[in-house]
């Protein structure tokens, strides 16, 4: 794992991994779009579509008007006509007003004529907060596409597989909604030869293991959940770290067995607590793999309050001494 | 207008057979939903001429996307009449072939199927097709502002789309004028740069005309039309609705006057042969009724 | 309780009781107002609000245009200008056009300027299904107010209280999500003398002892949850029946008590299971009643998929016999 | 235009108070954030004019719904510099006392907040008081379906409220000629049933009478009025932004050559005893902010 280690000089981002399988996928298939605001000209607010435009065209790397719904619904109706479009929305905050479209339509359509392969499109979202940015630039809102049925939701957490992920969702006949924890675009470098071909965008993923206790993470608490295991660790304790990947639906299988070596499990996400990823997870433990838990899990999320001002970000989600914290009380 | 100044009565025979079609289908899904067969109907009867006058110079490249009150169109696009009876009876959210029929899935919430109509037309417009998209939506539907983003697309993107907003006088209970302050809809084309044009949606003629222009206009790849077809909803707004809580008797006998039934059959009268074809078409579109209306009720083992 | 008692001709139902409610409020209050889709002339698709315009006049009883964002976001206007909104929308299917501003500012503005009675606003939404209704008429979209910080959702459920609810819920200066189980709204009659004057919406209710299991539901599982409750007292199993109420916040510790008696619950909803209230339910039990569960928690939802035609909606929801069954394996 | 033809230099003070201190605000704010002590901020530079005109002459009573990039308003409504500046710190979503001072907060979701202030509007009309509520978008919200919502429900209920949409040529990077195909967008208000025009944002002169009497329309409860106010955003979208990459830079110099200050004072010039005042203005404001400035970083532990 390179996840905490140094910064490199020569190597790739997460970002870069991002960017590269865009690249691929436009060149690989003719019938695939990149479409979203300021991702044309000026290559997205997070340069992730940089020089995509000039390469394909203004045809296939599409600035659109500022609407998101109007995105969103143009983009099924490309995708009925066989088109592979590939929708950046700027910031996790602005996901609401195309609610109506991914929950009414996006994933229902498929079902409501009866065929799985109807919408090959991928949303991808900058989520997650620790940038100091303004308000509703920091969000968590993978509740809202999870409870949308038949939808597939999974995040990037690591430079080494986000392209592969990404390549996945959206060479898949199935609608994707493709999160990228925006602290991470360019906080890690990972040398080539890391990178992952390919990956399952379905199966959770071991990146550590450890016998005395399992925390499970996803998206941008993946590299925050290694830090807290190294600090346990430390103090003798040995925690595997599950990175869920599939945030919908669930690797169940994986994660039940995981939990089942340790019985001693905690969950941490960004995301507010209610009706949360986090919170199924803890189900998945307390229904299926009951038996299993040698002790309650420990669930770390946010507070059921809306994300704060940049001051107060740090004290709002949970840090890496919270969940060493947790480790140790589960593992005690 | 007459018909026959412009056309052989031949060129008039399919929008006479979808006319016709289309408002004995009403009839007959009224009367199975009065019996207990179909959960709901949302009449249309009343808008059929806005409906044909605006698809059926269409070809099977194109494509319709409807609201949820178009059986007309649907028909007239190939749907088997017993998959209409099937999407009523709430068996199947869309039993067609969407894909073959050129005809897409009933569309729940109102407006938002105006997008994807935009979408899809500004694929054909990608692939170098010149095939035509037209999408219903209602003066209702015309508030919502996913409607208002889809048609600012269109604009931008020239897609060749005809937005064909029928204005039938409600939405549910709410009066067209309590809806809007704007007198006239069409004119909301001016705010996205696209053409738009208002026309008598009880009169086929005038509405095919219209449609034409529109058809031009996209194949020619020259964007996006509105049309706002004005019309009215003879019927309640679905079965469970009760109009008389909201309208006068009197608007009603006014609309009634001028049927676009009625309207159409009187433009063709003077049209030699016509009475005799038009007999023909009578009895087979209620032979092809019955027909499914009897293979319908014995697979809901009612027959 | 006379939820499963033969129906009666006198008395009233939960829709009744709904109507009185908005009129009381109307009545004590000037400021109160009544908006939605249809609600005036019409009295709204489900007569909920027949007669009040009559009453009350059309600038109190609003007929709106056909626009759920702009209907809740002008709602949002006259509720900083001192108004008291109750906005009706039409149909569970229909909210997601402003979910944008429900989940950016109704749920976000009264922190964002520190005032907690900044909106005190209700939105009244029919829920559920079983009526054999169009696609998107019978939802459970409980889980995207729940997920959106700081907004207080309540689910009548029977006639007698559903009055005192809303009432609590338009009294109460904080914004409140009030939902209606379509099904019931006169599936049920009761006595005037056994109207409830007064409902905290804060707290879950018992509806049924029982030493046996605890069996949790809301809204319009509640009916179907009482009669399984008989079916299994039938078979000698007494079930405690927990009606949440509040669905956000939940109140823990009714239900943390009230689970520790058996140590044996079933938790049962319409909607589907993904990041849901009754995964929720699970997640308290698990991290903070771990030690007085003697079994896995039986969870019972749909499965996460779109709901169905109306043909297949039995099917869909779990039924009186699924929940019987799961009542009498957590017993057994 | 110019301003003494119909009105005595004191009337033009605040107005010219409000865009020296909005200026003088906006080139502080770049100041703090080049030094790493505000998050970030969106420059408003070139656009002050239009925001002025269209909000200095409401009273204590009226309302204003900002976007996020009027502080020249703000200031001119009483907001302490201070509380600004803490916004853009990220030490606070509203730090100010809206009511106290009619400016609501700061809004993120683009044109969500319109519908808030149709709501507020149409509130003080039941109230049966005169206050008239301004609302500002831009060219990029405009696009939004929720400002179509509004727009319309502001029509049917006739509400006293001004639609500034300050077309200042960009959402981001994208130019407004690409955010629509129509060429002007003040004509969507006949699309509503309501009043429209359009105004060139950069003379305050102008706008200032095009507000008159969009304001003496809403006071007569003659209802809402869509002002376009054609400006220019001279700075990039936010400190975070780096227009270089979308737009030319002769562009920009063609409108500082029509730089709203500059052309204010122009037009005050020959108005006797203008340079003193203006001079006495310019310090008063320039003493101001320095004073703010001092407490905030003293705040921040910076001084
Ligand atoms: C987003 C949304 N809100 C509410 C409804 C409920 N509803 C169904 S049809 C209708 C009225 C539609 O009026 P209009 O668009 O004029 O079409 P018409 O029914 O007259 O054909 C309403 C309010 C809905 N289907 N979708
Ligand atoms: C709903 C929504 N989508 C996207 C954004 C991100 N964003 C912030 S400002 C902006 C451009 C806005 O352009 P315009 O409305 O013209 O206002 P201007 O910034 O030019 O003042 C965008 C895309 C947002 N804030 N809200
Ligand atoms: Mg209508
Ligand atoms: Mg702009």
């Amino acid at each position: 794992m390179t996840k905490t280690a140094p910064r490199s000089r020569t190597g790739f981002t997460m970002a870069d991994g991002i960017q590269r399988a865009l690249d691929t996928a436009l060149g690989e298939d003719p019938r695939t779009l990149v479409m979203g605001e300021d991702v044309g000209r000026l290559g997205g607010v997070f340069r992730i579509t940089a020089g995509l435009r000039d390469k394909y065209g203004e045809h296939r790397v599409i600035d659109s008007p500022l609407a998101e719904a109007g995105l969103v619904g143009t983009g099924i109706g490309l995708a009925l006509r066989g088109f592979r479009p590939i929708i950046e929305i700027q910031f996790d905050g602005f996901i609401f007003p195309a609610l109506n479209q991914i929950c009414t339509h996006v994933s229902r359509m498929p079902l409501r004529v009866k065929d799985e392969g109807l919408l090959p499109m991928t949303i991808r979202l900058p989520t997650g907060g620790r940038i100091r940015a303004s308000e509703l630039h920091s969000e968590s809102p993978e509740t809202y596409f999870a409870h949308s049925p038949d939808l597939r939701v999974v995040s990037a957490s690591t430079a080494d597989t986000a392209g592969a992920l990404l390549l996945a969702a959206i060479r898949s006949d199935e609608p994707f909604v493709y999160l990228e924890p925006k602290r991470l675009y360019r906080r890690y470098r990972v040398e080539p030869e890391q990178e992952v071909a390919e990956v399952d965008p379905g199966r959770a993923r071991l990146l550590r293991e450890g016998g005395d206790a399992l925390l499970v993470v996803y998206g941008p608490m993946v590299d925050i959940g290694l830090q807290a295991a190294e600090a346990a660790a430390a103090e003798g304790i040995e925690t595997a770290v599950l990175d869920l990947v599939s945030l919908a639906p669930l690797d169940e299988a994986t994660v039940l067995e995981q939990a089942a070596r340790s019985g001693r499990v905690v969950v941490a996400a960004e995301s507010i607590r209610r009706c949360s990823i986090s919170s199924d997870v803890v189900t998945l433990l307390a229904t299926e793999g009951f038996g299993s838990l040698r002790c309650a899990p420990r669930l770390l999320t946010s507070p059921n309050r809306p994300y704060p001002p940049a001051h107060e970000e740090d004290e709002h989600l949970p840090s890496v001494a919270d969940i060493t914290q947790a480790i140790k009380e589960v593992a005690a | 207008m007459t018909v026959t100044d412009s056309r052989p009565l031949t060129d008039w025979e399919p929008a006479y057979r979808a006319l016709t079609c289309g408002r004995a289908f009403d009839e007959l899904a009224l009367k199975l939903q009065r019996q207990g067969v179909l959960d709901s109907y949302g009449e249309a009867r009343g808008q059929e001429a806005g409906q044909i006058g605006t698809t059926i110079d269409l070809g099977p490249e194109d494509m319709v996307f409807p609201s949820y009150r178009q059986p007309a169109v649907a028909l007239a696009r190939g749907v088997p009449v017993i998959e209409l009876l099937r999407f009523y009876a709430g068996a199947d959210f869309c039993p067609w072939d969407w894909r073959k029929h050129g005809f897409a899935p009933y569309c729940i919430p109102v407006g938002s199927q105006v997008a994807h109509a935009v979408g899809w037309a500004w694929g054909t417009r990608l692939e170098g097709s010149d095939a035509v998209t037209v999408v219903f939506f209602g003066d209702g539907a015309a508030s919502q502002g996913e409607v208002h983003e889809a048609m600012n697309y269109a604009g931008v993107f020239g897609a060749p789309v005809i937005f064909v907003l029928e204005n039938n006088g409600f939405a549910i209970s709410l009066p067209t004028a309590r809806q809007t302050n704007a007198p006239e809809l069409y004119v909301r084309a001016a705010g996205y740069g696209i053409a738009g044009v208002r026309v008598d949606g009880n009169d086929l003629v005038a509405v095919r005309s219209a449609a034409e222009e529109a058809l031009a206009r996209a194949r020619a790849g020259d964007g996006p039309t509105l049309i706002e077809s004005v019309t009215y909803r003879m019927g309640g707004h679905t079965t469970s609705d009760d109009p008389r809580r909201y309208r006068a008797p009197e608007e009603l006998l006014e609309w009634e006057a001028r049927d676009p039934v009625i309207r159409f059959r009187a433009a063709l009268a003077g049209v030699p042969g016509f009475e005799d074809r038009a007999a023909e078409i009578d009895r087979e579109v209620a032979a092809d009724l019955d027909r499914a209306t009897d293979e319908f009720l014995s697979e809901r083992g009612m027959a």
